[in-house]
Formats: C-alpha cells, sequence, structure tokens
C-alpha cells in the first residue's frame, strides 16, 4: 500500500513537469530527486518510473506541438447572434476532444476571430490565421458573405475550410458546377433545405400552388428561395407569386397584398429571423390565412416577434435539439447553460460538426496538418458521426449528401415541435 | 512579408486612396458625400461584370468602367450641385441606395446578393495599388496647389465671396465631384482585385461615412492630415484583434470609439487634428531645425 | 474722363412686401468715388447686392461698362471688372495671404485641371504670372511683406486692407466696399480712408463707390455722396451740400436719439 | 384594391410625415441636416420596449409613448448639449454640424448593436395584431392609432408654429437669426425648443417603428432616408411641404412596389427625386433655401 501511495505521489509530481516540455533526460533526473527525498525504500521504485517516464515523454516530445486550427465567425455584425453559437460549438468541441486525448495523442488548438459578417473583415482574418498563425484548416462562418472571398484564396494556400457556408456557391463554382478544392460544407446546403420543406409541402400537405416572399438583398434569402421555386415548379407544383424586398425596406404591406390576390395555398418566407417575423405579420395583416412556410430562421423566439397568431407555421430545423434521446440533447443543453440563453441555438451544433468533420479527416491523416492530405481525406468523409447523425460528404459537390432536415411547427404553449425527418 | 501583411497593405491604400479623393471633394471644395462607396460598387461591378460577359481584359473594363462613373457622378452633379449641399449630401445618399438596388436587380450578371466571385488574381496588386495611391497622392496635392485648389478652398468659405471673384462655382464643383468619384471607381476596381469577390454589402453608406470620418479626424485642411489618419484608423481594429474590454474584444468598440473621438475633435479641435499644418520636407526640417537648436540650448547651459 | 462706368435706372428690390429699395438713381464715372451713407437698415447693402447680381432687381435696370447687365450673373459681372467687398471681413481661411489674393486671378488662369494635376511645365509658368501679378499687387498697396501670413495672424485694420488688395488685383473697372471701417477704431480707420485715396492715386480709372454709415468719414474722401433712408434716396450731391441738407440732417438726427 | 393601397400608403406615409417633420423642424432653424435623427429613433424604441417590459402588467400604451417621448427630449438635449452647442458658440461652418450629427448616428446605432444586438426584441404581446373590416377593406388597428396620434402631433406642432408666441419667435429665428436677436428673442432658448420638439417626434416614432416593424438597432436609420426624401421633395424646412411630401411619398412607394416591385421602386424613386430637384428644386411648397449673402 505504502509503495503504491509513493508510486502516485511520484507520478503527480512527474506528470505536471513532463506536461511543462522539459528534456526528458531533466525530467528523470527530477524524479530520481524526488524520489531520494522520499525514501531510500522508495529508491528502486523510482527508478523504474523514471525510464518508463523517459520512454513516454520522448513519445511525446516528437508531436508535443498542438495542432493549430482557425474559426472564423461572426462575433460581431449583424450576424452575431448565430455567429457567437457557432464559435462556441467549435471552440466546445475541441475542448471535448483534447480532454479524450486530442488527435492520435496530439493536442487541438482553436484560434477564433471575427470577421464581422464583412467580406474585407473576413479575407483579413483568413490571412491573419494562414500566414501569421499558420493554421492547417479553418472552421468557417455560419454566413456565406464572408466565405465567399475565400474559395480561391483556400485553394491557392491548400487550407481546407470546413464550415456552413450554406450558398452552393461558396462550395461549388456556379458557372462550372465544380466543386473548389479546399471547401467543404458540413450541413445542409440552402437548395437542399429547401427542397426538404418544398417536399414536405407537397407530399405531404399536398399543396400545389405556392408564392416567395423573401429579401433580394440577403445571400441566405436567395440561395433558399430559388430553389424552391425551382423544386416547386419541377415537380408539377405552381408558382403564383414571387415577391422581394431589401434590406432598406420595412413595410411589405404591398407585397403581402398581391399575395393574398394570388391566392397561394403556402407562402414561403426567406430571410432572418426579424425580417421572417415582419413578413409573417403583414401577410396575416392582409388576410392570408393560409400555410406559411420558412427557412431555419424561423426557429425560437420567433413566436416572441410576431404580433399575429402563430399557425399553419412550418418550418426547417437541422436538429431535433430538445428532445433528450436526441444525440445532440447535452451539447445543446451545455450550450443553453453555458451562455445563459432561453433558446437552443442550432449553430451551437454547427459549430461542433464542422470540428468532427475536421477531426476525422485529421485521425486518418498521416500528417495532421497536410493541407492537400486533409482535403483528400475530407472529400472522402464517409459516416462521421456528428451531434446528431453522421455526413457523409459527395466528393462531387463538397456538401452532405445524406443529411436531411426536420420539419417542425409550433405547439399551443408556442414550442417547437418536430414533425417529421425529410430524407435528402 | 507575408501575403497578410501584403493584403492589408492594398486595403490601406485604397482606403487612403478613397479618403484622399475625399479630401479633395470635402476638405476643398466643401462637398459633403456619403455616396463615394457607391461609385466604388461602380467600377468593381462594372469592370468585372463586363470583362466576364464580353469577355475582354479587365484593364480595358475598367477604363470603361471609370468612364461610366464619371457619366454617373456628373448626371447627379448637373441638377443637385446648383441647390445648398443638404440637398447634395442627401441625394448621394440616395444615389448609394440606388446603385446598391440596381446591383440586386441585375442579379443575371452581378449575382445579387450571393456575390460576384470568380475575379482573376493579379500578381502584382501590392505594386499597382501603391504606384496609383502614389499617384493619387501626387495629383490631389498638385490640385490643392493649384488655381483650382485655392479656389476650391474659397469657395468651401464662402460661395457668394468666391462668385464675386468671378469663380465659375457651380462648373468647379462638378469638375472636382466627377474627379473624386472617379478615383472611387478606381479603388473599387483595386478592392474587388483584393477580395476576388463583390458583394454589394462592402459597399453600403456605412463605407461613405468611415471616409467622412477619417477624413475630418485629420483635418479637412491638411491632405497629409487625412492620410495619416486613414491609415491609421484603418489599421487600429487589426492591432486591437486579441484586446478585450468588459469581456468583449476591442474591435467591436472600434466603431463607437472612433464616433467618441471624431466628437471630441470636432469639440475642441473642429480643424482636425493636423490643422492647416501638412508634413512635407520643410515642416520635418524645421522640425528637425528647432530639435537641433533645442538641443544645442541644453548643451550651452551645461556649459 | 467723363464716360459713366456704372449707371442705375429706378432700381427697386422688396423683401417679403417690405421695400428694401426703392428707384435708386446713381451714375459713377471712371477715376471718382462717390458715397452711399445712410442709416441702418436704409437698403445700402441691398443696393451692392443687386449691382453685384447676388440679388435679381425687381424692377429698374444696371447699366456697366456700357452694357445692360441686369440678365447677367454674379460671376458675369465680376468677370467684367466689377469687384466689392462684404461687411464682414471674407478673407478665406486655409489661404494664406498671398494665395488670398490670388483666388482673385484665378478664374482666368489659362491651365487647365489636366495640366494642374500633373503639374505640367505649362501650369508652372502661368502660375508664376500668377504669383508675380498678386505680388505686384500687394507691392503696390505695401503689403507684400504679409504675403506669407495667414490672415488671421493680422491685425483686423490690416484684414480689411488685403481684402482690398484682393478686390484690386484683377484690375477692376468698378470697386465697391461695404462698410470699409466697420469695426476699426479710430486710428485704424483714419488709416484705412488714406488706404483708399492712395488706391485713387494708383489706380487711375478705377471707379470707387463706399457705402458707410458715418457720415464723418467720407465727407472728404468722396466727391458726391447719395443718401439712403428706408430705401429712398433723400439726397444727393456734394460732401458739403450734404452736410446742409435739413432732410439729411433731420434724417440722422433722429437716428440718434 | 387600390383603395387598400391607398390606406396602406397613407399609414405608412403617417410614420414618414414623423420623421420628416423632426427633421424639417430641426434644419428650419439651424439649417443643418440633422442625421442623428434616426439614431434618436432606434434608442427610443429600445427605450420604450425596455420600459413596456420593465412592468407586469405592461402599461397602458400612452403611458410608454408619452415615456418614450419624455426621454427622446433627453436625448436630443444631450446630444445638442455634447454635440452642437460647441459648434454654435464658435460659430462654426455648418459643415461640421452635418458631420456632427452623422457621427452620433452611428455612435448611437454601434452602442445599441454593441450592447443590445446579440439578441432580437419583439414588443409584448399587449401588441397583438388586430385587424377589422370594412367592406372588403382591412384596417390595422394599430394603423389607426398610428396615424389618429400622428395627426393631432403634427396639427399641435403647426398649430404651435402659427399661431403662438413661441412659435412666433421660431419663424422670426428661421426667417433671420441676427435680426431677431436685435429684437430681443433668444435663440438659445428657441434651439432648445427646437430640440425638444424633434425628441419629442423621435420619442413618438420610435415607439410606433418599434411596434409596427421591431426593435433592433437599425430601425430608425433605415427609416431616416425615406424621411429625408419627403423633406427634400416638401421642400428642406417646409412642414405642411414634409407632411404633404411624406403622404405623396408613402402612397407612390405602396403604388410601385404593388405594380411594379420592391427593387425597382428604390430606384424610380430616387429617379423622381433628381427629376423633382432638377425641375422644381424648391420643393412643393416652396422657397429655395439659399445661404445667406
Amino acid at each position: 500500500m505504502k509503495k503504491l501511495l509513493l508510486v502516485l505521489l511520484v507520478l503527480i509530481v512527474v506528470l505536471p513537469l513532463a506536461a511543462c516540455q522539459g528534456e526528458p533526460a531533466e525530467v528523470a533526473e527530477e524524479v530520481e530527486e524526488v524520489a531520494e527525498e522520499v525514501g531510500e525504500e522508495a529508491e528502486e521504485v523510482a527508478e523504474e518510473v523514471a525510464e518508463e517516464v523517459e520512454e513516454v515523454v520522448e513519445e511525446e516530445v516528437e508531436d508535443l506541438e498542438p495542432i493549430v486550427i482557425g474559426s472564423i465567425q461572426d462575433l460581431s455584425g449583424p450576424a452575431s447572434i448565430p455567429g457567437q453559437a457557432n464559435a462556441w460549438g467549435a471552440e466546445y468541441a475541441v475542448q471535448v476532444i483534447n480532454e479524450n486525448g486530442g488527435i492520435n495523442g496530439r493536442m487541438l488548438e482553436i484560434i477564433t476571430l471575427d470577421c464581422k459578417n464583412d467580406l474585407n473583415e473576413g479575407i483579413n482574418a483568413y490571412r491573419k490565421l494562414v500566414d501569421e498563425h499558420e493554421v492547417t484548416a479553418i472552421i468557417g462562418p455560419p454566413l456565406s458573405n464572408p466565405a465567399s472571398g475565400w474559395v480561391e484564396l483556400s485553394e491557392e494556400d491548400q487550407v481546407p475550410i470546413v464550415g456552413h457556408f450554406m450558398d452552393e456557391v461558396c462550395t461549388t463554382d456556379p458557372d462550372t458546377g465544380e466543386a473548389y478544392p479546399y471547401m467543404f460544407l458540413a450541413e445542409p446546403s440552402c437548395s437542399s433545405q429547401s427542397f426538404a420543406i418544398a417536399k414536405f409541402a407537397m407530399e405531404e400537405l399536398g399543396l400545389t400552388k405556392f408564392a416567395t416572399l423573401y429579401n433580394t438583398g440577403n445571400a441566405f434569402a436567395v440561395a433558399h428561395a430559388k430553389p424552391f421555386m425551382e423544386y416547386v415548379v419541377d415537380n408539377g407544383g405552381e408558382v403564383v407569386g414571387e415577391e422581394t424586398f431589401t434590406w432598406a425596406d420595412t413595410d411589405y404591406s404591398a407585397q403581402a397584398l398581391k399575395i393574398v390576390q394570388a391566392a397561394p395555398e403556402a407562402v414561403f418566407l426567406s430571410d432572418y429571423v426579424n425580417q421572417a417575423a415582419l413578413a409573417y405579420d403583414f401577410l396575416r395583416d392582409a388576410g392570408y390565412e393560409g400555410v406559411i412556410l420558412g427557412a431555419n430562421t424561423l426557429a425560437l423566439p420567433f413566436p416572441d416577434l410576431v404580433k399575429n397568431e402563430v399557425y399553419d407555421l412550418y418550418y426547417l430545423q437541422n436538429y431535433d435539439m430538445l428532445n433528450p434521446e436526441a444525440g445532440g440533447y447535452e451539447l445543446f443543453t451545455t450550450h443553453m447553460e453555458d451562455v445563459g440563453t432561453d433558446y437552443p441555438k442550432s449553430n451551437a451544433g454547427f459549430g461542433w460538426d464542422a470540428v468532427q468533420v475536421l477531426v476525422a479527416a485529421m485521425r486518418k491523416a498521416e500528417d495532421p496538418t497536410n493541407g492537400p492530405e486533409l482535403r483528400d481525406l475530407l472529400e472522402q468523409t464517409d459516416g462521421v458521426e456528428l451531434a446528431e447523425r453522421t455526413i457523409t460528404i459527395d466528393p462531387a459537390t463538397h456538401r452532405p449528401s445524406n443529411m436531411g432536415m426536420y420539419i417542425a411547427d409550433y405547439d399551443e404553449n408556442m414550442q417547437i415541435r418536430i414533425l417529421t425527418y425529410i430524407e435528402p | 512579408m507575408s501575403a497578410y501583411q501584403t493584403g492589408l497593405i492594398v486595403q490601406i491604400s485604397i482606403t487612403i486612396m478613397t479618403v484622399v479623393a475625399v479630401f479633395a471633394m470635402t476638405g476643398l471644395a466643401g462637398m459633403f458625400s456619403l455616396g463615394q462607396a457607391a461609385y466604388m460598387a461602380v467600377g468593381a461591378y462594372v469592370t468585372f461584370v463586363l470583362s466576364r460577359f464580353l469577355d475582354i481584359p479587365y484593364p480595358i473594363t475598367g477604363i470603361i468602367s471609370i468612364l461610366i462613373s464619371i457619366l454617373l457622378s456628373w448626371i447627379i452633379a448637373v441638377p443637385t450641385l446648383k441647390l445648398r449641399r443638404d440637398y447634395f449630401a442627401l441625394i448621394t445618399v440616395g444615389f448609394s441606395q440606388m446603385i446598391l438596388a440596381l446591383v440586386l436587380l441585375f442579379e443575371d450578371f452581378t449575382r445579387g446578393s450571393i456575390g460576384f466571385s470568380k475575379i482573376p488574381r493579379m500578381d502584382n496588386l501590392l505594386l499597382v495599388s501603391l504606384v496609383g495611391l502614389a499617384l493619387i497622392i501626387f495629383w490631389i496635392r498638385n490640385l490643392k496647389y493649384s488655381r483650382f485648389g485655392r479656389m476650391c478652398i474659397a469657395l468651401k468659405n464662402d460661395e457668394i465671396a468666391a462668385r464675386s471673384f468671378g469663380i465659375d462655382v457651380y462648373h468647379l464643383k462638378i469638375k472636382i465631384y466627377v474627379l473624386a468619384s472617379a478615383i472611387a471607381s478606381f479603388a473599387g476596381i483595386l478592392m474587388a482585385l483584393r477580395n476576388r469577390v463583390i458583394t454589394p454589402d462592402s459597399f453600403g453608406w456605412a463605407q461613405s461615412a468611415e471616409m467622412q470620418i477619417f477624413l475630418f479626424f485629420g483635418g479637412t485642411n491638411s491632405l497629409t492630415g487625412a492620410i495619416l489618419s486613414a491609415g491609421g484608423l484603418k489599421l487600429l481594429p487589426e492591432f486591437v484583434r486579441d484586446v478585450t474590454l468588459f469581456g468583449v474584444s476591442m474591435q467591436e468598440y472600434r466603431t463607437i470609439i472612433y464616433a467618441i473621438l471624431i466628437i471630441i475633435v470636432i469639440n475642441f479641435r473642429p480643424q482636425g487634428i493636423l490643422g492647416e499644418k501638412e508634413i512635407n520636407f520643410k515642416w520635418l526640417k524645421n522640425l528637425y531645425r528647432r530639435f537641433k537648436q533645442s538641443i544645442l540650448k541644453k548643451n550651452e547651459s551645461y556649459d | 474722363m467723363t464716360e459713366q462706368i456704372l449707371k442705375t435706372h429706378n432700381l427697386s428690390k422688396a423683401f417679403g412686401g417690405v421695400c428694401a429699395v426703392k428707384d435708386f438713381n446713381m451714375e459713377i464715372n471712371a477715376g471718382r468715388i462717390r458715397g452711399i451713407i445712410g442709416p441702418n437698415g436704409a437698403g445700402k447693402t441691398t443696393i451692392f447686392n443687386l449691382l453685384s447680381r447676388i440679388y435679381k432687381e425687381d424692377e429698374g435696370t444696371i447699366e456697366f461698362a456700357g452694357q445692360d447687365v441686369t440678365s447677367k450673373s454674379q460671376i458675369e459681372v465680376a468677370r467684367m471688372g466689377l469687384s466689392r467687398t462684404f461687411q464682414n471681413t471674407r478673407l478665406f481661411v486655409g489661404l494664406n495671404v498671398l494665395d488670398n489674393v490670388k483666388v482673385a486671378l484665378d478664374h482666368d488662369g489659362k491651365y487647365s485641371l489636366f495640366s494642374a494635376l500633373f503639374k505640367l511645365p505649362f501650369r508652372n509658368k502661368q502660375e508664376r504670372m500668377i504669383k508675380e501679378k498678386a505680388m505686384s499687387c500687394l507691392e503696390l498697396l505695401n503689403l507684400d511683406e504679409f504675403a506669407k501670413l495667414s490672415p488671421s495672424n493680422l491685425s483686423y485694420g490690416y484684414q480689411r486692407r488685403v481684402e482690398i488688395a484682393r478686390a484690386l488685383a484683377n484690375d477692376p473697372k468698378v470697386l465697391m466696399l461695404d462698410e470699409p471701417a466697420a469695426g476699426l477704431n479710430p486710428e485704424e480707420t483714419s488709416m484705412l480712408m488714406d488706404f483708399i485715396k492712395d488706391i485713387q492715386a494708383k489706380y487711375p480709372n478705377l471707379a470707387i463707390l463706399v457705402i458707410e454709415h458715418r457720415m464723418e468719414l467720407i465727407m472728404n474722401l468722396c466727391d458726391h455722396i447719395y443718401v439712403q433712408d428706408s430705401g429712398l434716396t433723400i439726397a444727393e450731391g456734394t460732401p458739403a451740400e450734404i452736410q446742409s441738407n435739413p432732410k439729411v440732417l433731420a434724417a440722422y438726427l433722429g437716428e440718434e436719439e | 384594391m387600390a383603395l387598400q393601397l391607398t390606406i396602406n400608403g397613407i399609414s405608412i406615409g403617417a410614420i414618414y410625415a414623423l420623421i420628416a417633420v423632426g427633421f424639417a423642424v430641426v434644419f428650419n432653424i439651424m439649417r443643418f441636416s440633422n442625421f442623428a435623427h434616426g439614431g434618436m429613433i432606434s434608442a427610443c424604441a429600445f427605450i420604450s420596449f425596455f420600459f413596456q417590459r420593465a412592468f407586469d402588467p405592461p402599461p397602458p400604451f400612452f403611458v410608454t409613448v408619452l415615456f418614450s417621448a419624455v426621454c427622446g427630449m433627453g436625448i436630443a438635449l444631450l446630444i445638442d448639449t455634447l454635440g452642437y452647442r460647441r459648434i454654435r458658440l464658435k460659430n462654426s461652418p455648418k459643415i461640421y454640424y452635418f458631420l456632427m450629427s452623422l457621427t452620433f448616428a452611428i455612435l448611437i446605432e454601434q452602442i445599441l448593436t454593441v450592447f443590445f444586438g446579440t439578441d432580437i426584441y419583439g414588443f409584448p404581446s399587449v401588441f397583438k395584431s388586430q385587424t377589422f373590416e370594412i367592406g372588403s377593406m382591412i384596417f390595422k388597428t394599430m394603423n389607426i392609432v398610428i396615424l389618429a396620434v400622428s395627426v393631432v402631433i403634427l396639427v399641435a406642432l403647426v398649430w404651435m408654429i402659427n399661431k403662438t408666441k413661441i412659435g412666433l419667435a421660431i419663424r422670426a429665428v428661421a426667417i433671420n437669426a441676427d435680426t431677431s436677436r436685435l429684437m430681443g428673442i433668444n435663440s438659445s432658448v428657441i434651439v432648445t425648443v427646437i430640440f425638444i420638439i424633434a425628441g419629442v417626434l423621435a420619442g413618438v416614432s420610435g415607439v410606433f417603428l418599434g411596434v409596427q416593424y421591431g426593435v433592433f438597432p437599425s430601425v430608425g436609420p433605415s427609416m431616416m432616408l425615406k424621411g429625408f426624401i419627403a423633406s427634400i421633395i416638401g421642400g428642406l424646412g417646409s412642414l405642411s411641404g414634409a407632411i404633404f411630401a411624406a403622404l405623396a411619398l408613402g402612397l407612390i412607394e405602396m403604388f410601385l412596389t404593388f405594380f411594379i416591385g420592391a427593387t425597382e421602386a428604390t430606384v424610380i424613386l430616387f429617379g423622381i427625386m433628381l427629376a423633382f430637384l432638377f425641375i422644381r428644386p424648391q420643393g412643393i411648397m416652396g422657397i429655395i433655401v439659399e445661404d445667406k449673402a
């Protein structure tokens, strides 16, 4: 018993020393010294331990340098609400991975920079990470605007970027349809999300006459609305109204009136939550009583923002966040506790997921800091475990091929109710 | 030099370029415009959209885009510069909104809010920006010390007095505004080349307002003041990236800090930090002489 | 020297129903100094603003250098050689004394914006000529020692002189001085009056029109005086005639009470 | 349909009118365009939102409006003290007012963004949307309230300026500051009164915008441009012109958006404004505002 205690004591003293990146020989010496102090009888044990430590430490020293990855997020600016949750998710994922032994023993280090949802800032942040911090890979922002500046830079610098820039133009060349080699998307793209809600509306609700109301000034909104209309037309439906507004507008009553006149069975709203809430109210105020469909921005606190009753509203959800059975429950509740927010935010899951995709590729890599190798491995991402499901990336588009979306609505207490899962 | 540093230098050259152009317009001629970023958008979009769809090399379409900016600014200037300054300032705000609306409207060509990407890489962008910047500073400096510069300062001070010396205030203002807009559109082309993608959000009125703020901080009557404050204030946030205050990154406060600085400057030193001073060789020589004298004096007192 | 350089006929102007100037008739010959006096609010500055075309008249005609200028703009009459100063000193901040004088010459500078931007040799040559002309104007009026100073560093009296020098730089045919002695102390005032006489000597073909509300100042300066009160000309004539005119005395005594 | 559009157009026109008159009042006396007005509106929207939320049950709507008006007044006077007073005392060029107001606009929006921008706010359910129908027309209760309050405020303001002693003084200063000083009018009192009026207008429009369009930092500035356009078309500084132009603008915008499209409407409105300046620079109501000789 005494001997065991002694060994423990020695280990407790030694391990932090080893962690302090001391030279292996020095550490061993120190261990011997400590052992001497402890007592003669421990000498034998100490020598044994010292030898072992020397071996372990030698092995670790080779790889002690952590792998540095960057994270560029909208910490401030108009998209800071999703951006901060995203940053949290990525940092939390790195923390958990490090607690579980890192990547094949190597630790991860994540450096988060702010891009303010601004192209210029995004490029500065990117350059700083790549040139000054020499990061191996980058976790991208939840919005596409800053990311669109990196599509060519990442190829030139051979730095893979995994993120949530949902617009297709961030992952594939709009002219040729080819994937940008170093850009990877870790959530369903705008169009696959729009397809999901359109499919739901047409197949499950049996609707055929649609209208859209979206913000032409917002890439997110446009990238949702266009594929939605495409899907409807391709599948035998009809688009009876396409109404738009811009950032400068605050009154959509003329658009709402026009939609009411066109008498669609469902209206698809796509924009950020503030404008979506406004659009919802204008539609209802104009006397529209049909179904309203929405993008994943219509999650909580949407019902608090609208002044009309919320009914016949169906919208997209990436995760079944508040279901204790679902895989992401712990993650989302941790986030809510950690940041002190009342609403679960899918973006915490996005940050987490992006890191998982990247780390899975790093684990398989011979040299996890080699950009081209990582890129090739990322392209082969197959069945990587995420917060809730697994992801397989299509090498042709660099977007997930197996991820579907939930369709949700609000119950009478204005709580999210997951209705169904739409396969891609 | 790392690509990060060259990228920053290019960005700062672009900022200084635009502020120097605003110096000619606001500092010399007293026209307050909040639409200069719109001309950057015109430069960027026209150059690369034309280049892509007409298959013309972008240096040629670049020249076309500058010509279009000149035409546009002339159209804006003719009805508004006859009126008081307030009208002009308001019209420029409206103009910048209109340009952004047009970008969205022609989304088949501009790709709207999603952004126009795949702008070709320019290898010697750093050199081009620095040479461009040097040329523009040279121009505006010459402008300031020419008859046009003097007339501008006169009309900024007092339009009626300026007219009584036979100065054709209206046409002079048009000339300067067109010049400033042409420079802005050139800066827009460089910005597109640096970012490799153009989005309408990069050209909002906040960008135009930033140019004015940089100018007034340095001093409306000092070209070197404008240059130094534009460079300094633009660079500052890059250095405070990692500094935090009350748990919020200093970067978030940067605009608040600018605004407070400006309020203090206008209240207590309305002529700007440098006032009317220009930092040039003569000024430096004087400084050196004074410095030497004070050292000599000190030495004497030791003797 | 009997040529009438500036002449008005029944000039009238009202603001919002209030008559500022009514049927004003005057004429001035080259080489002469004439004065317009009258109490505050008599419409003197309005007359200047009408003559220099800042305001458009309601009725009447203005003839300048043999032409009817009623349809001309402020800039055009200025370029024809009608020069003026303003009641408050209006030197341009941000320009030194020399540059302030150059401004008066700049409108007919010969070089283009293009050569200005590139600093072409032609521009340098023209700039030198402008500088010489401005300097010679300052030298003529003994102001050359202040050329490099900022106007705000000069005393008020000297600022006035610089302003007058600036108005003279382009060799005008008529010089209109709006209350040149306003805000000056008695010593500065008398120096300024000498300065104006000096100008008359140095520019023999120049007609000078002076506004003043203090009668005594221009009595020995002008050879002919118009007296304005409430927009109307109540008297005109030589200083001696004016001084003994009972109407004028009444107007002035009335004001002083 | 045209009737419904007209009703909607007048409703939004009433809000534009409140904003446009807020500018016009300041412009009338101070001769500069007060860009900070948009920021003041945003600040008031936030203040009234937090005020409304602080009580359970929430206070009646008119209390919130009054409170917001008082706060708007306070903000306006604060901006005047911190920003404009020294410029006025030093008699600095007008361009400094302009820059100062712009700086305050940016400052307020940024402060709101940094400290409150990370959350989304909606006015509590007291303002659950209610509509009622007369024939085929749909009326929004809130629109009617806004319209009524705007009309009352604007009529009161026009009455005050035209019929009261202080209104006379304001008009006198607006026509000629120097002369009215000679007449014994204390122009600094007038300036204070002007900023009180502007603040009240900003406070009231802040609540309305918050209730109608949500509480976010750029809610005021985004409406600011429309107010400006109205005050230009109405003739800078003319109150009745601004009101008239604001209503016209609301209607034109509504019809253009309906028949052509929102994005196109922005371009066409700008074209109209430019053409208007070209043809009738004095605005609907009037007089060209010139720099004083």
